[in-house]
């Protein structure tokens, strides 16, 4: 049948920045009339679901696959699978491992996102910078990519040596209190802001994986009277998120474009299934570059950012 | 025609006394083994109180402050109410796992009531509360009057229940700063107050409450003694006269019920209503309950116990964070905590047996 | 005279095994009715099915010339028929007074039994002791000892008192002295006249010999599922029943329903 | 002569109840030695410390002049020591065949059963037919039925048949004929006179005291957790034995050890 | 001195017929209910195929193709496996929460050692094997000697292997491309082969072997029958004669084993070595277990029923995914299919008792 059909795959359907994604995949698919099948991971992590999901397109006929991957090396053969079948697979938001395992990958730099803030954070210190008191609220201890490249971006862009640029947790600068996980949500948020605050009760820096995080480190801060002298940053750049911004609850935040990512990748997809040319990446990028940027209202020197206001227009949900 | 064989006459005058045994050892032993064996949520507090003085040798003030103790409290309220409810359906050698989602699920009709339908933020409280019961009746329902295995319900339950919040919900977050203006009643649970510098919330207080209040129910009401009578053994029960469907359906519903005041709780807690939370908060309750020494097969145990196991792991969750073990090594350590913790209690039954 | 609780044509198959085969039964007001017969033959299922406890798949029962459809023990225990099942009933983690009054617990008088809804525990146990001491258990210890830690025969008698304590039309008891020790078994059939001297009839389950023909109005003797016959403790001997229910010999006048 | 089984000086407690205080027990070789006493007197948790049941507190327990400890019944088991326990220690979801030979399998012969280990089911569940039959218990329908769907009677009659099957040394039996019927009673005081005249010492606890001193060489008085006496059912008579035990009389000569 | 009383002897000659019931309606019917009760694998088996049937209407050839049928197979052949080893486990009244991490360490090491350390990749296979069961028997241990719960143990432990796993592999994948250039053994259970369309892995055919091997063993062999007493009464089991902590250790060892082997099947499904799989395997292997009819009281159940317990999960996975539901719907219809076909099981029992 000549009908084109797509399948999105994401790591979890519990995450706003994933649903917002099956949205703005579904209202493009729709415009242009193509059959859209979403399929996602039951947990961050949830390999096994993905490998299906692929499976279950290939038997369905589809024509092409956008793929948001939990594990980025493992999910490699069953994309090449996907690709022998004659499908086109990219990749959105998270490259693969290597990065041209799939057809294109839009995406966010995850490490740039976290560059951004640590700089800002680090210039809106100034000289204090040098003696901060740093909590990192990650996202779970199993060191997923987009975790370990956003905490590990921050501190570059803090000016921290990371060593092992894989992982977090092995560095030895005294400016780091610890690092706790938070499940990328607001109670995993606050308890691990707790717990980071009862071995320093002087953190003034905290970075968190995700907004909902933010949110919740910045409860346990106002239960102890402290949520007007700690500095916190973010990333994502959704709705709440840049409206916490606005409300001074967070410092600032990178966003990101999930919608433009999946819009990208339905059109890919449209084209690919009429004349079988696929997308070109970004110059000078092995990817597409769907862009981040830094949202705060109070910009500093050597950092481009927008204002709260136009992050709101731009924002996901 | 034949009257009863006359040796059994013989014992017209029997004696009555009974075996009395010079019980050697008395005094402070054998009280101890006493109480040991009539208390038996005594032997978590010995663990939690051993941990507790562990840690505090350790770790000094940091550990021992008001501070960090009251921490500790704030940490288990969530894990400490949803177990309690946990407690009563395990005590029916039952199993619940829909509680978290139940929870999440109740927390989530009350923040949208409130704003999307702008229904009157004491009645999206009420609400919710009757959401988290229903559903835990459903739960009961299926249970007791179906028939079916309580695993197999909570589970489906609780992959329907989440994926309903998910969808009811669009995923989005209720904003904090937006309750606290608009509808500052869901927040209640989290108001604090203090007492001699140690600062405690209303929803510590409620978990506090609900366990006395508990305790007392199982202990001295008929329904009470009818829940361990039908986790003991069902069929015995019933034919003894307890009526064995309606008591399983109450202490599911029940369960519900308190999972969604677990669900208020959670927005005093972190603030705003968020479906993506309480994701643990099953196994989590379950642990509680087993290192609180209740029998996953029903019938023994008592909620004091679950109490004491919910703090049990707050305190070494919080204790190996300040010790600065890192993430991946606190998740390890508490792995092998849970397992020494049991074993402790074991050995201290045994000793005292 | 009509019987206080009669059943006719009751059948209960368990798989390919049957258990009660077109069986009928009377009891008679005021009487005490022995049921005898071989193990297996059937006769805890008949009380089961008179009780409540299992549904028979067909066939009625019926109390007091009513058509009764007990679909619980609880039913049954409305209607004023008392029973202690082969298998005890007790939950073994609760105490003897617990046991004792399952389901139908006392409260404390006034505000905390009333709204606290307390029970008073110091009352159940006065009674559970009294109860225990009237069938010469009184070498249990301590009352608040679990079931679970009592001897098979403490077991039997605990149970044996509820009944006793509570029944007030029927009272079934399934073998209640099979553990019980010579002293004790003298205590259940005083026990046994006494509550027939109040006027309540009472069905025995017993393979002992003696004690039916000491005790019972009436035998019943069941065989392959049902009623064989009812024979009369003056007209015949303790040989001839032993007789008919093994199947040795078959009674005059036996149908072969 | 030295008895085969001998205890000295026992003693279990249980939290504040005393089962067994400092009790002595004396088994002769092929003698039938019933022990009679009071509901909770101790006798099941006596047999019980003598065959690693239970561990007792205090005390020492000797088989054919050796002390041994037992740390569970199997040790008991491998030195041939059997055991009908009260309770009867029967899983309830398996069939009667797979209870019977419970850790004493029997394997096919040849490759099946050395290399593949299977068992010889045909083979077993004759041998459980075989000896169900000897007890008279025929009425069980079906051979391969869960022992949960036995009437309490059969249950008793499996355990009863299991024990005498495979006991070399010694066997005990804990009330074996409680629940049974008058004619698989009757089988079982055959089968213990049948097991005697091979030459293996019965240790019978029992509340029916013509059986007892039907069958028993001697009796065996247990009295508030410890031996009160030991008396010859030849010289005395059923009445002594009853007053003894329920310390109506005190038998001459008994120490209050 | 007293003889029996002579009543008696009328006993001796006791007929010796037992009751012949009149079946009345025999044929079909009757066989089939005799069928059920001595089958419990049955009524899973139907509830199968009638789901079997219901998708390949709603889906046609789509779903019917040897590949969507097949895929079933592939897609449940982790699950399957670690299904089985829980199967054990769970008959003997226990429970295994440590199964997924087991399977996900056990491949962890089998990677590492033949890339960090340069085993040759034999070795590796079978020293990954061995940790396995090791890890097993240690979670036997602890229950069967030291007593603990099997719910604690199996808790602690899978947080332990899990913290250990991520901290020893320094959440490094091994690359799928490397793998197959230097040690292609690793993904050996990956490798395919055709049968008449149908395409089958060595890991689905271990599967199926695996299932037969063990339905077998517990039918036909002492320890099979000892497993199921230990299960069913554990006391009763050790007063007649079963060595059960012996029993239980060796079960729990086994299910080290067979989850070792899953680990091995894992890398051969997913071509690497990723320390991140894995992680919904305990809970899924429960349901497998009991939608397939096994008690999680213990001694009850067959391990054939876990198998198609597991495919009833795949088939209901796969055709609503095929039918384009999307995440959260499909989660919330497996949800209620989960609760449906347990219903259908206890209504089919129910009709034939
Ligand atoms: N739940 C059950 N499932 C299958 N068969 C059963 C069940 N209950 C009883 N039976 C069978 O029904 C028959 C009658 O059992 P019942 O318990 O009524 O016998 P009984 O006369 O009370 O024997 P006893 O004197 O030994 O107690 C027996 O053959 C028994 O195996
Ligand atoms: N596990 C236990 N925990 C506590 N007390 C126990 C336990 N087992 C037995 N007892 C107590 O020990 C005493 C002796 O029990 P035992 O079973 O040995 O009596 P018995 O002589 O066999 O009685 P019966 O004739 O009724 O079987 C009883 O008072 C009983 O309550
Ligand atoms: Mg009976
Ligand atoms: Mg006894």
């Amino acid at each position: 049948d000549d009908s084109v059909s797509a399948c999105l795959i994401t790591k979890t359907d519990t995450n706003p920045f994933f649903v917002k994604m099956r949205e703005g995949a579904a209202a493009k698919a729709e415009e242009l009339g193509i059959t859209l099948n979403s399929y996602a991971g039951k947990v961050d992590g949830d390999h096994e679901t993905q490998v299906a999901a692929i499976e279950t397109c290939i038997a369905n006929g589809a024509d092409g696959i956008l793929l948001t991957a939990s594990d980025t090396s493992s999910i490699v053969p069953a994309v090449q699978q996907a690709r022998d079948a004659g499908l086109l697979v990219i990749a959105l938001d998270t490259p693969l491992e290597p990065i041209d395992s799939a057809d294109m990958t839009f995406a966010t730099d995850n490490f740039l996102a976290g560059e951004l803030i640590g700089k800002w954070a680090a210039a809106t210190l100034g000289d204090d910078a040098a003696n901060a008191k740093i909590a990192m609220l990650d996202l779970a201890v199993s060191q997923p990519s987009v975790g370990v490249l956003r905490d590990q971006g921050f501190m570059t862009g803090f000016g921290i040596d990371v060593k092992d640029p894989n992982r977090w947790g092995d560095e030895d600068d005294p400016r780091i209190v610890g690092h706790d996980v938070t499940a990328g949500n607001e109670e995993g948020g606050r308890r691990a802001m707790e717990n980071l605050l009862a071995k320093d009760p002087m953190i003034n820096v905290v970075y968190t994986i995700n907004e909902p995080a933010a949110a919740g480190a910045y409860e346990a801060l106002k239960s102890i009277g402290r949520e007007n002298d700690v500095l916190i940053v973010s990333v994502d750049g959704g709705c709440p998120g840049v409206q916490n911004v606005a409300d001074g609850v967070i410092g600032a935040t990178s966003q990101q474009y999930p919608l433009l990512m999946a819009s990208k990748g339905i059109e890919a997809i449209a084209n690919w299934a009429k004349d079988g040319s696929k997308p070109e990446a970004t110059e000078g990028k092995g990817f597409f570059d769907t862009g981040v940027a830094l949202v705060t209202d109070q910009p500093v020197d050597g950092v481009d950012s927008i204002d709260t206001k136009e992050g709101m227009d731009l924002c996901w949900g | 025609m034949s009257g009863p064989d006359n040796y059994e006459a013989a014992s017209a005058d029997a004696a009555n006394e009974i075996a009395s045994f010079d019980t050697g050892k008395k005094g402070i032993v054998s009280r101890f083994h006493h109480a040991l064996h009539t208390t038996p949520a005594l032997v978590p507090l010995i663990v939690l109180l051993a941990s507790i003085a562990i840690f505090g040798v350790l770790l000094g003030t940091r550990f021992f402050s008001p501070f960090a103790l009251t921490l500790i409290l704030q940490q288990v309220q969530i894990v400490g109410i949803v177990a309690a409810a946990q407690s009563l359906v395990i005590l029916t050698a039952g199993i619940d796992l829909s509680v978290g989602a139940i929870a999440v699920i109740s927390s989530v009709v009350m923040g949208q009531f409130s704003f999307r339908y702008g229904v009157p933020v004491e009645v999206a409280i009420v609400c919710g509360l009757a959401f988290g019961t229903m559903i835990g009746a459903v739960n009961g329902w299926l249970i007791a009057v179906m028939k079916l295995p309580p695993f197999i319900v909570t589970l489906g339950m609780w992959q329907i229940v989440l994926a309903a919040n998910f969808l009811y919900s669009a995923n989005e977050t209720i904003r904090s700063q937006d309750i606290a203006e608009q509808a500052p009643m869901l927040q209640l649970m989290g108001a604090k107050f203090n007492v001699g510098g140690a600062v405690f919330t209303f929803g510590v207080v409620f978990m506090l409450v609900l366990v006395l209040v508990l305790a007392y129910v199982l202990k001295h009401t008929a329904w009470g003694r009818h829940v361990y009578a039908v986790g003991d053994d069902p069929e015995a029960a019933a034919l003894s006269g307890v009526n064995v469907k309606k008591t399983l359906i109450s202490v599911y519903a029940l369960a519900g019920l308190i999972c969604a005041f677990a669900g208020w709780a959670l927005i005093g807690r972190i603030g705003s209503v968020s479906p993506t939370s309480g994701q643990l908060l099953n196994i989590e309750s379950i642990t509680a309950v087993v290192i609180g020494g209740i029998s996953l097969f029903g019938g023994r145990g008592s909620i004091l116990g679950t109490f004491f196991g919910a703090l049990i792991v707050g305190v070494f969750t919080l204790g190996l964070r300040l010790l600065g073990a890192d993430a991946q090594w606190t998740f390890l350590l508490i792995g092998a905590l849970i397992i020494a913790a049991v074993a402790v209690d074991q050995w201290i039954r045994k000793v005292a047996a | 005279m009509e019987p206080i609780l009669k059943g006719r044509g009751l059948v209960k198959r368990y798989g390919k095994v049957t258990a009660l085969d077109h069986c009928d039964f009377d009891l008679m007001p005021g009487e005490i009715l022995a049921v005898i017969g071989d193990n297996g033959a059937g006769k805890s299922t008949l009380i089961k099915a008179m009780s409540g406890a299992v549904t028979p798949d067909e066939g009625i029962v019926e109390l007091e010339g009513q058509q009764v459809r007990f679909t619980s023990p609880i039913d049954a225990r409305h209607a004023g028929i008392e029973t202690v099942y082969q298998t005890l009933a007790m939950s073994p983690a609760l105490s003897i007074a617990d046991n004792m009054f399952m389901g139908r617990e006392l409260r404390k008088p006034g505000f905390r039994g009333k709204v606290l809804r307390q029970l008073d525990r110091k009352k159940m146990e006065e009674i559970a002791r009294e109860k225990l001491s009237e069938l010469g258990l009184m070498t249990i210890q301590n009352i608040n000892q679990a079931v679970e830690t009592l001897s098979g025969g403490q077991r039997q008698g605990v149970a044996v008192a509820r009944a006793a304590a509570f029944g007030s039309k029927v009272i079934i008891l399934d073998e209640p002295t099979a553990a019980l020790g010579v002293k004790e078994s003298r205590r259940v059939l005083e026990l046994i006249q006494d509550v027939k001297s109040r006027g309540i009839p009472i069905i025995l389950i017993s393979h002992n010999m003696p004690h039916v023909f000491e005790v019972a109005d009436r035998i019943h003797v069941h065989r392959l599922g049902k009623r064989l016959c009812v024979v009369d403790p003056k007209d015949h001997s303790m040989s001839d029943a032993v007789a008919y229910m093994t199947g040795a010999t078959v009674p005059d006048g036996a149908h072969a329903a």
